[in-house]
């Protein structure tokens, strides 16, 4: 039997299969096709103070093996959130993790304080990686001061946990996520989409309204993994890598590469049960090559 | 809602670019209802990504039939599955045309739009009576004829754009008439946007129901990705895929 | 009759269409596949001072529409490339491209000094974004100081006119490229590959030697696009867009983005007549959608 | 070398993951001589993107075989091929075995390696006295038998990892004294990288001149990504695909 929990530090998970923010709904959307209790934990849409229309469509654009969305973040703000968070949770005991979203620093401490505490929330995950919100396209996460000046203040005004989501976006992906670190992140998760852009010819219109959008998918799952290893090298709290993992062998790629647990995104969409098939195999992949528990792995990778 | 490997039974050319396509799926076929859409992979590898939405033409259990149109790389995909292929499939997805009995229905057909409209008929025609608009670009668009004569219906009306089936014209040219002659008091419409709209500007005025299937780039199907929306007058954005396919005409935001 | 032809200021080309360095060989082993003349241009592989034998093998492996490189500049050095060229060159009428590799600064400027002034040589490409050769994969294209410094240099030791070539690995791509064009660059070329990294779970090592490799091929188109339309719109030197080109189409829309030509280059190995299509795929798609000429459509994107 | 749209004209399972694909290529199969390889592409979608090489195993204008085993995602399609589809084929590619005349020739095949020997011996069997031993995992492997009854050998010895077929063994087991008995002054070999290893310990010793037709992971087939390349004793690394796939194993840095 291979032991598949994995340990954060501040929170046990039973597997490291934790389905990503904005390609899972509120949980219950997967009610129909598996049971929540059989994830790692669970991500929720990201959510700002307010509620959002989120951007006109086109939101979505398939590009080779990739997806590029500019879905804008709707939502319905974060009172209706505790609602629905506290509706979720009657229905799973696995560990449920709001998306923590802001426009300014201010709104990121508003949200994180007013979730911060609910026994329904087990972690925040700041997401200061959105591409989407600012002209341009840049974010917190781009700047290793930001990153510090917002992780440590929401931190000093939090209990609950923090994950701290990177973009990928930078020259020096280390340089970030040591800010963060040093800032008091409990872990760190990454990566969160690259920008791209698509253009339609016939109207010499970008796609999208917004120009940019961030891709996501099989495409940049090798980006994902060198920028996984490079964090994971250099900070000592656990990392949650993700970009384009389909399989559980993709799982235990980013496992061996330092990865304490991974999310899985734009597979959701597709197959609403990867996140279970997954699992599955990293069993079995687990078994044919006698790895008896994952902590065996984590960054075993011998360069 | 289940997400199933399917077998397929027929791929059949129904002409040029229209097929129709038989899957194997106890499931669906047991529990689709007019309205109800799929999505499909269109390949083994990851690239295209995203399954594909289809409307469900019929049910036929432990068939289901879907009416398709090649367009683009997908549902050129979709045309070259074999009988045996083995494709995940994902529904019933979506909602449905309203519970109508005991009335004269108006339905209208674009093109490939004749899918969830023939769905409807079949099921529609047993306590109401049915009359159909159906049009197309040309002769070699209309291609469905045969498949809708066991139909009971009070009135057919074809038109093509070009005249070489049917009438010239599109399927507004005699609709003002067709609903007051034939005292229709609900329409089922599902075709390309701008006819929608044109079929919008008489119902309104009529003040005759008017539902329509809509269509919107899908990356899910099943309501999470938030990517397939359409303004609402009063509510928004709403999701087509979960919200819809099928509106009353009044809410949207033309 | 739609016109193809581009001018970059400082020459004129037939078309804006050019096969990439490392993926065209030297020209010459296209030869039985099309003549050299139809092309815009072309780029031969990319060249340091002495020979090198590049890096033990694997040195590929495929990604999701994608390619993983970690070739290590194999090469004959400059002298034995000098022959080569002279023979290549009584082949095609079509402009050379020598792409410029160093470990040094010194080395770049070695190399680019030993073609400057040679009749064959219509441009010098500065690879100043290989990341396969230092260590960690950094390059001077990750530092605007750097790329200013060695570009100048250069611009001021030669007399061809020189193409500097970026790297996609960077949190603000504008800055680079304003850096180069400061500094003296004629034009500007992007983007080269994407850092990357491939795993092998059974010997848990890196897929690669070097640990790091380079994504290129479809996967990367729509980030390239992005690149190329952020660095258009801030410098004012011509752009040649690439990554992930494999039509005619995709063509016209980094011409759209604001690149006043194209380079191609994945998509050579697996069809070594790509280019020939694309040019033919460009003339289609303009007259389908009326556009007389190139310039027409350049950097008109309506945002 | 050309690369070719050309036409799938049948693909036929032989057994287990072993496959003979039979392509229409006029060019090719005027062309072609042992040792040559073609690169397939596998989908017509952006993944897998490279195509992949294979040895020609037999020519027969205006079609060739291919003899292929089912490793991955890429042979896995090459598997799914239906006759008529249309595939871009790339060749003749590579070298070829040295042109050897009245001589004694040991060939060497190793599983799916029987693909360029099947096609030396074709060809070289009017002017050579051939040999050949044949080797595999279990019998299931073995399974080209009835299409080597037609060639006119010397020597057949069938070996199986097993002893399922032939003798339990493999293909060096007794090729010191095959090469001994059967006064071979050359060897023609193609199979996994350990089997070329056993058997140049023991040519070496002999001084047989020994060939082999080499595998690498292939980026283009026809010499411009340089992800081929084999290390050699004195040339530094060489590129399997132009400079190959044959080699003097005295040249190979084992
Ligand atoms: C609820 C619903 C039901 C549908 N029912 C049918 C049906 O019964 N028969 C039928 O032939 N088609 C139907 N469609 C349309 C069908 O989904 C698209 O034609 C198909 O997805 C195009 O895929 P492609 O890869 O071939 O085209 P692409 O190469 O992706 O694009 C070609 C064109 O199709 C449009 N398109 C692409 N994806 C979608 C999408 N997901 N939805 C709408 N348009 C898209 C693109 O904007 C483009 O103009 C339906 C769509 C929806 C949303
Ligand atoms: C010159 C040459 C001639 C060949 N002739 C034949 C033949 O006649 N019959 C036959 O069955 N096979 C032949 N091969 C091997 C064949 O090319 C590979 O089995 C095939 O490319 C694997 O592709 P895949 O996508 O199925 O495997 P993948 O899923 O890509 O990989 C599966 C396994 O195959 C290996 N592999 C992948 N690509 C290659 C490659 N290009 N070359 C070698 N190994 C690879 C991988 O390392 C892995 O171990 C030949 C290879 C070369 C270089
Ligand atoms: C449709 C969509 C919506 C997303 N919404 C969010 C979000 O709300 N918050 C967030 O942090 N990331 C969001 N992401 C990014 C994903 O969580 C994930 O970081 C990214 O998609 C990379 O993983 P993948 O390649 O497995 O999809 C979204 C991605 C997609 C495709
Ligand atoms: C096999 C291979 C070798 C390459 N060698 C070089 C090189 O020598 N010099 C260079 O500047 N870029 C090199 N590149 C990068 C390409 O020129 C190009 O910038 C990159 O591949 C992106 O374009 P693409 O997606 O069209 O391939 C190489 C790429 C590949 C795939
Ligand atoms: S298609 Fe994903 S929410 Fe409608
Ligand atoms: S496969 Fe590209 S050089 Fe040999």
């Amino acid at each position: 039997m291979v032991d598949l929990s994995v340990d954060l530090g501040f929170i046990c998970l039973k597997n490291p299969v934790i389905p990503a923010s904005g390609t899972f709904g509120y949980g219950e959307e997967f009610l129909p096709f598996f049971n929540l209790d059989l994830l790692g934990a669970f991500i929720l849409k990201g959510i700002y103070k307010n509620k959002r229309m989120g951007n006109p469509p086109p939101r979505i654009q398939e590009t080779p093996a990739g997806l590029l969305n500019s879905i804008g973040l709707p939502g319905p703000g974060m009172k209706e959130l505790k609602k629905i968070i506290q509706r979720v949770y009657q229905s799973t005991s696995t560990p449920i993790i709001i998306n923590v979203c802001g426009e300014t620093d201010q709104e990121y401490l508003d949200v994180a304080e007013y979730f911060d505490g609910m026994e329904e929330v087990a972690i925040l995950e700041l997401n200061i990686s959105c591409p989407n919100v600012k002209s341009g396209g840049r974010c917190p996460a781009q700047d290793d001061k930001h990153t510090y000046r917002l992780v440590k203040q929401i931190k000093q005004s939090v209990s609950t946990p923090i994950m701290v989501k990177l973009s990928p976006n930078v020259t020096d992906i280390s340089a970030i996520a040591i800010s963060a670190e040093e800032a008091g992140a409990d872990c760190i998760s990454l990566t969160n989409t690259f920008l791209g852009m698509a253009l339609d010819l016939e109207s010499r219109k970008p796609v999208f309204p917004n120009i940019v959008a961030g891709l996501s998918g099989p495409a940049i799952k090798p980006l994902a993994l060198r920028l996984v290893w490079e964090v994971a090298n250099n900070v000592h709290i656990p990392v949650i890598g993700m970009g384009g993992i389909t399989t559980g062998q993709d799982v235990l790629e980013f496992i061996l590469a330092g990865a304490t647990a991974v999310q899985i995104g734009t597979i959701n969409l597709v197959e609403p049960a990867a996140s279970i098939r997954i699992i599955k195999e990293i069993k079995e992949t687990m078994e044919q090559l006698e790895i008896a528990n994952l902590k065996e792995l984590t960054g075993k990778l011998q360069t | 809602m289940r997400d199933d490997i399917c077998n397929i039974v027929e791929n059949i050319q129904i002409q040029g670019e229209y097929y129709l396509l038989k899957i194997h799926s106890e499931y669906i076929s047991a529990r689709a209802i007019p309205g109800n859409f799929i999505m499909i992979s269109v390949s083994s590898t990851m690239e295209p990504l995203l399954k594909r939405p289809f409307g469900i033409f019929e049910t036929d259990p432990p068939y289901i039939w879907i009416y398709y149109q090649v367009v683009g790389k997908g549902s050129r995909l979709v045309s070259e599955f074999k009988p045996g292929d083995k494709i995940s499939v994902l529904g019933p997805l979506g909602n449905s045309f309203p519970p109508v009995t005991n009335q004269s229905i108006l339905m209208i057909a674009g093109g490939r739009g004749i899918a969830p409209i023939h769905f409807a008929i079949k099921k529609y025609q047993k306590e109401n009576k049915i009359s159909l608009i159906y049009g197309a670009r040309s002769k070699h668009n209309l291609n469905l004829l045969d498949l809708l004569k066991p139909l009971t219906l009070q009135v057919l009306l074809l038109y093509s754009d070009d005249g070489s089936i049917g009438k010239r014209g599109n399927v507004t040219t005699d609709l003002r008439k067709t609903i007051q002659k034939s005292g229709i008091s609900i329409t089922f419409s599902c075709g390309p946007d701008n006819m929608f709209k044109s079929i919008y500007q008489v119902t309104r005025e009529l003040k005759t129901r008017d539902y329509a299937s809509l269509e919107a780039l899908m990356g899910c199907g099943f309501g999470i990705c938030y990517s397939c929306v359409i303004q609402t007058r009063k509510s928004g954005y709403q999701k087509v895929c979960t919200d819809g396919p099928i509106f009353d005409m009044d809410e949207i935001a033309w």
